[in-house]
């Protein structure tokens, strides 16, 4: 999945392949939220609209044994590590084939084969877990790092300042990725937490960066470097990616609470029109933009047919596996 | 006499303590700008202000922590835990520190505050999200658990929660929220620790609390279409319980059914049960069959959550194997 | 066969996991260079070294947080919190994420971590650091619950938990880490959720787990005298816990005390008795009475904490009770 | 209680009632070591000897209706909060007439009429228990502050961050005290914590000194100033006291784990000797020194009597009183 030195230009496949991987994520998303109005996904989704560079800078950035954990907002980071995309869409549409048998649905998309271990219903409950998961790299010594992707809500959380005491101590191959959309469910960012999380992973000796979220270039360069660090050794490191959240918390949400001016603002920002008008002076060209536009439809609407063609999960099937040896226990 | 939904039943309660007591205060996540994430905390803080109603971060461990010193230091919080599974971060600070301060200082102070939150399942939202952990606290000497069925009760308990100088997990079911149900204006007595009878019966008592009431008197009209006769008690707190009601219903229908949401397994239902299987052992006519969630994690899946809750058949079940 | 102590027992069983798997790491507060607050993990460090033997910080609901990434990343992480009442702070780590995992990724993964912690009293030391619990746990699907008695089956369960795929919490009793007991070198099975019979009899089946084992013993002991023939039942596990095992007891003595030091109300003992008022309850021939704490924090003094935990003339009171 | 404008030099009274302060504590802990070999005081105790100029030079610069949150190592804090002296043996030799009716003992002395909210068993808790006292102030409009102690093994608990967050948030009128002396059981500080935390409460805009805390006089100085501030409502203080654990971490344990060298050092810091020195070069002779110590020594030996009169606490009064209604309810 590693595709650029850390520092060198992108070349036209990788940029290419950037803009596929935002367009899958963002024409996923979209297509949820239509299933979601229609009754078709049940329970809650929060979507991440608006912030697909931070998913794909960061994940672009990993290989396929390293390991990530999610929150709530996980649709992007689960596609961007490699989720299969008709086992994502039957999961969140509640079906059998799903790869969670349909039990976890849009907040527990987790894959292990690709080393996703989880989107996570519980604010902040996924950095402990990457501290565990860099442990684990470091014990077996497989090269491998962890990252976590987290809210500016998740600071708030004390697991945040235990798990970079630990990383620290510990000198753990972790990446800690603060997505900072400026809202947490209903409240703005500054009535929330009063301090700066790079100033926070500073008083840990955990080296952090600060980019535009928006720009998946930055995001992608801050992320190699950092990634890299993490892999050879110096620690845990932190990057921060300022973005926005351009639907509602969850689907459904009016967002009464966000001004005119705000929600109007934010098509200024999105990550993916930034990125058409970036590469349209490049070497790409319209044609070569609106085949990866066509690849993604036809893939989603391909997903959404199997999601719909999944079954309804065996109830029985469930309830013996909760733990390994099933019911007879 | 009006009817109200369930949430605004609780709002009304908040309201007026707010009102009645400059003691009281209220904070959790979301609960005064944006009136809570189920909108039952709307319009406080317009009337009350941001001195007694605030938002705080994402730090359920401070905010349960900050109410139990608060509540020692002469203030009546309520708090609110969006779901009642991330109460699992704030265990600290209600069992160590709210449940013990009065009885191992020496009964120097009182900790008079309400942590509510919703439990329950039937919104699809999954594992993390729809647990019933009330047996947690009904296990724990120091705590009260109070579980309305009703808007009615809702209001009506929430407010003596708030007037009771010990610690109360006031449970709300998210599922409810929107429930209409008369306000009782009568001046029947509601306090925490007493049952009611919520239909009177026979030949078999159902003993429930919360949502699941509901379901036990649906599956009782059914089955009185088939002549069966059940009460339905409806325990209203679960700590304390009333055992008394239980007993005197038992000791008139000799056959025991337990229903709740939450897991059987080592549930508030087998508290029931084995207490009834020792003070109430002359009066049991058949075994005592609990009906309640299997052991497993919600499930997301629709089908799978609708076959996970309790419903009116289990319970009809239950009744006839109790019967037969 | 050799006599060792409890603490020695478990350490063996850490030792042993360490040398034969490379994926065993251990850690929390003071198992390293400390060798444990109380010794249980003396030696391990200098033998297995700091990369898989590590000393954490206070950082309770991070190293069972940890402990489950880890977990799901290839190692079986055996974690110590010091006192069960700490345990507290982890519980999201345990429920919402250890308990969860596997159910909820359809199977993609387990949880193979051992959370090893002592629960009890007997030490004078309070209503902070005396806890029992074991009941919120075996109340969670996803989780394991195992309660060693003695030293020898301290040994072989600490090595079957952290054999296990699944997340178990391993509950030692801090009263019994220098009791002396045999290590049994049968090939006897010793697993999960299969109980012992630890004294066959014939009057009344006293069903008990962990150290209040011992205590139904020496009551069996006592009621001999008068001709009583208790059996005693030592569960070794209560989640899962062996319901056939006790169902065939009861099904030869017709009577049934249930034994632990937790507190009683909506303590594990209400499960084993609202089961067996259920599956049981034909062969039933009394009230089934429990023996636990009384409904109140674990007090500190020492006159007090005497007469709160559970002892032998308790549970022959209980057992004169149910022969009545 | 509060004795000096922030600022000014201790007038003669002060510095004897610092002494008389001190030796209170000293004496107390020095017959608690005793009584407890002798098997006179059960379960666990942790001394603070050597740290006492901490309590002492906070606690004087606090007024009654302030409120303290303590630790497990809060004999210092109950005492010179202002616990009286024969319910507090009590409590700690588990009698009735124990300040907690003995119910709790060592690690729980509480005292609410002097604003004594206990120590604690539970490392950190009492942080957000102190966030809280502080709220109730600030609602009340009482004009006074929460303080908490808590040591630096305390710092690596999520719970800190959390509140340090909140507190400066609300702007909550609380000092934090750190009694950073090293140790948190058997580990040193280093190998726990790796940020200092004057600069985590920095980053969370909150202001802190950093002192001797072997230095009574440096110590009361500084929390004069920060409870000055925290008390006319610029919000949260910190002040970390850098002190050391003399004895073990409990009674009992022999501290194999501290070199030699560490432990002969001890005696240079003691806050009491220093004190003496200091003050003789003032106008304090030494017969006044001596009277003193004669006062504390007789109302520590009537205290022991006190605790070996009292009587084992009543089992029945105690079990009903675990709900404010009793057991009737
Ligand atoms: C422990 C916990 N507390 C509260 C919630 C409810 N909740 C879900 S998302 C959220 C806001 C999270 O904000 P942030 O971390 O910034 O992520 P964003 O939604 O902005 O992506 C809250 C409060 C939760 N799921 N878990
Ligand atoms: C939550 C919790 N974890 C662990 C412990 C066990 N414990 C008691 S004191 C202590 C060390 C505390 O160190 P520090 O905060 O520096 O205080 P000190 O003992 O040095 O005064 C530990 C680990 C506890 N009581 N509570
Ligand atoms: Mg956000
Ligand atoms: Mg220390």
């Amino acid at each position: 999945m590693k595709s650029t030195k850390a520092g060198k230009p992108a070349s036209k496949s990788q940029l290419l392949d950037f803009y596929e991987r935002m367009l899958l994520v963002r024409e996923a998303e979209n297509k949820l939220s239509s299933l979601f109005a229609d009754g078709e996904v049940p329970g809650f989704i929060h979507l991440s609209i608006g912030q697909e560079a931070v998913c794909v800078g960061v994940t672009a950035a990993l290989e396929k044994q390293d390991t990530l954990a999610s929150n709530h907002r996980g649709h992007g980071h689960a596609l961007s590590k490699g989720v299969e995309l008709e086992s994502f869409f039957l999961e969140i549409m509640g079906k059998e084939e799903g790869i969670c048998g349909g039990r976890g649905g849009s907040m527990h998309v987790a894959d292990m084969s690709v080393g996703m271990l989880g989107a996570n219903g519980i604010v902040g409950a996924g950095i402990p877990l990457a501290i565990g998961s860099a442990l684990a790299h470091q014990v077996r010594k497989n090269d491998a790092i962890a990252v976590v992707f987290f809210g500016d809500g998740a600071l708030a959380e004390g697991v945040l300042h235990e798990s970079f005491n630990l990383a620290a101590l510990w000198k753990l191959p972790v990446l800690f990725v603060c997505e900072n959309n400026g809202w947490s469910e209903f409240s703005p960012a500054n009535l929330q937490f009063v301090a700066n999380v790079r100033d926070l992973a500073k008083a840990f000796d955990i080296p952090s960066q600060c980019v535009d979220g928006n720009e998946i270039l930055d995001v992608h360069k801050a992320a190699e470097e950092l990634t890299a660090a993490a892999r050879r050794g110096d620690g845990p490191q932190l990057l921060e990616c300022i973005t926005h959240r351009v639907r509602g918390h969850f689907e459904g949400d009016p967002q009464k609470y966000r001004t005119e001016e705000e929600m109007t603002s934010l098509s200024e920002h999105d990550p993916i029109t930034k990125f058409e008008k970036l590469v349209a002076t490049k070497r790409i060209t319209k044609k070569e933009m609106q085949s990866v536009r066509d690849k993604i439809n036809q893939k989603i609407s391909n997903a959404v047919d199997a999601g719909r063609g999944g079954s309804d999960p065996d109830f029985e099937r469930a309830r013996t596996d909760v733990y390994t040896a099933g019911e007879g226990l | 006499m009006a009817e109200v939904r369930y949430a605004k039943a609780i709002n009304m309660a908040l309201d007026e303590a707010l009102s009645e007591d400059p003691s009281v205060v209220l904070f959790g996540e979301d609960v005064a700008q944006a009136g809570g994430p189920f909108g039952v905390t709307r319009g406080l803080l317009d009337k009350h202000g941001e001195l007694r109603v605030r938002d705080t971060p994402i730090s359920e461990a401070t905010i349960v922590g900050a109410a139990v010193g608060a509540a020692m230091s002469g203030l009546k919080p309520v708090v609110e835990i969006m779901f009642m599974d991330f109460v699992a971060i704030s265990m600290d600070a209600l069992v160590n520190q709210a449940a013990k301060a009065r009885f191992m200082f020496g009964g120097q102070c009182t900790v008079p505050m309400v942590l509510r939150t919703p439990h329950g399942g039937g919104v699809n939202a999954g594992p993390q999200h729809s647990q019933c952990l009330e047996a947690w606290f009904a296990h724990i000497p120091g705590l009260k658990v109070v579980v309305p069925s009703n808007p009615s009760d809702a209001n009506k308990l929430l407010k003596a929660a708030i007037a009771d100088p010990d610690p109360v997990i006031f449970i709300e079911n998210k599922a409810m929220y929107s429930l209409k149900g008369e306000m009782s204006e009568t001046e029947e007595d509601v306090a925490i620790g007493k049952a009611r009878i919520a239909r009177s019966g026979t030949d078999v008592t159902i003993v429930s609390y919360g949502a699941a009431v509901n379901t036990a008197l649906a599956a009782a009209k059914t089955l009185a279409q088939s002549n069966i006769e059940a009460e339905v008690i409806d325990l209203r707190s679960i700590q304390p319980w009333d055992e008394a009601a239980v007993l005197e219903s038992l000791s008139r229908t000799h056959r025991l059914v337990i229903l709740h949401e939450a897991v059987t397994s080592f549930g508030v239902g087998a508290e029931i049960a084995a207490r009834m299987a020792d003070i109430g052992f002359d009066e049991l006519d058949a075994p005592i069959v609990r009906v309640g969630a299997p052991f497993m994690p919600v499930p997301f899946a629709k089908s799978l959550e609708s076959q996970y809750l309790p419903n009116t058949d289990k319970v009809i079940a239950a009744v006839e194997q109790v019967l037969a």
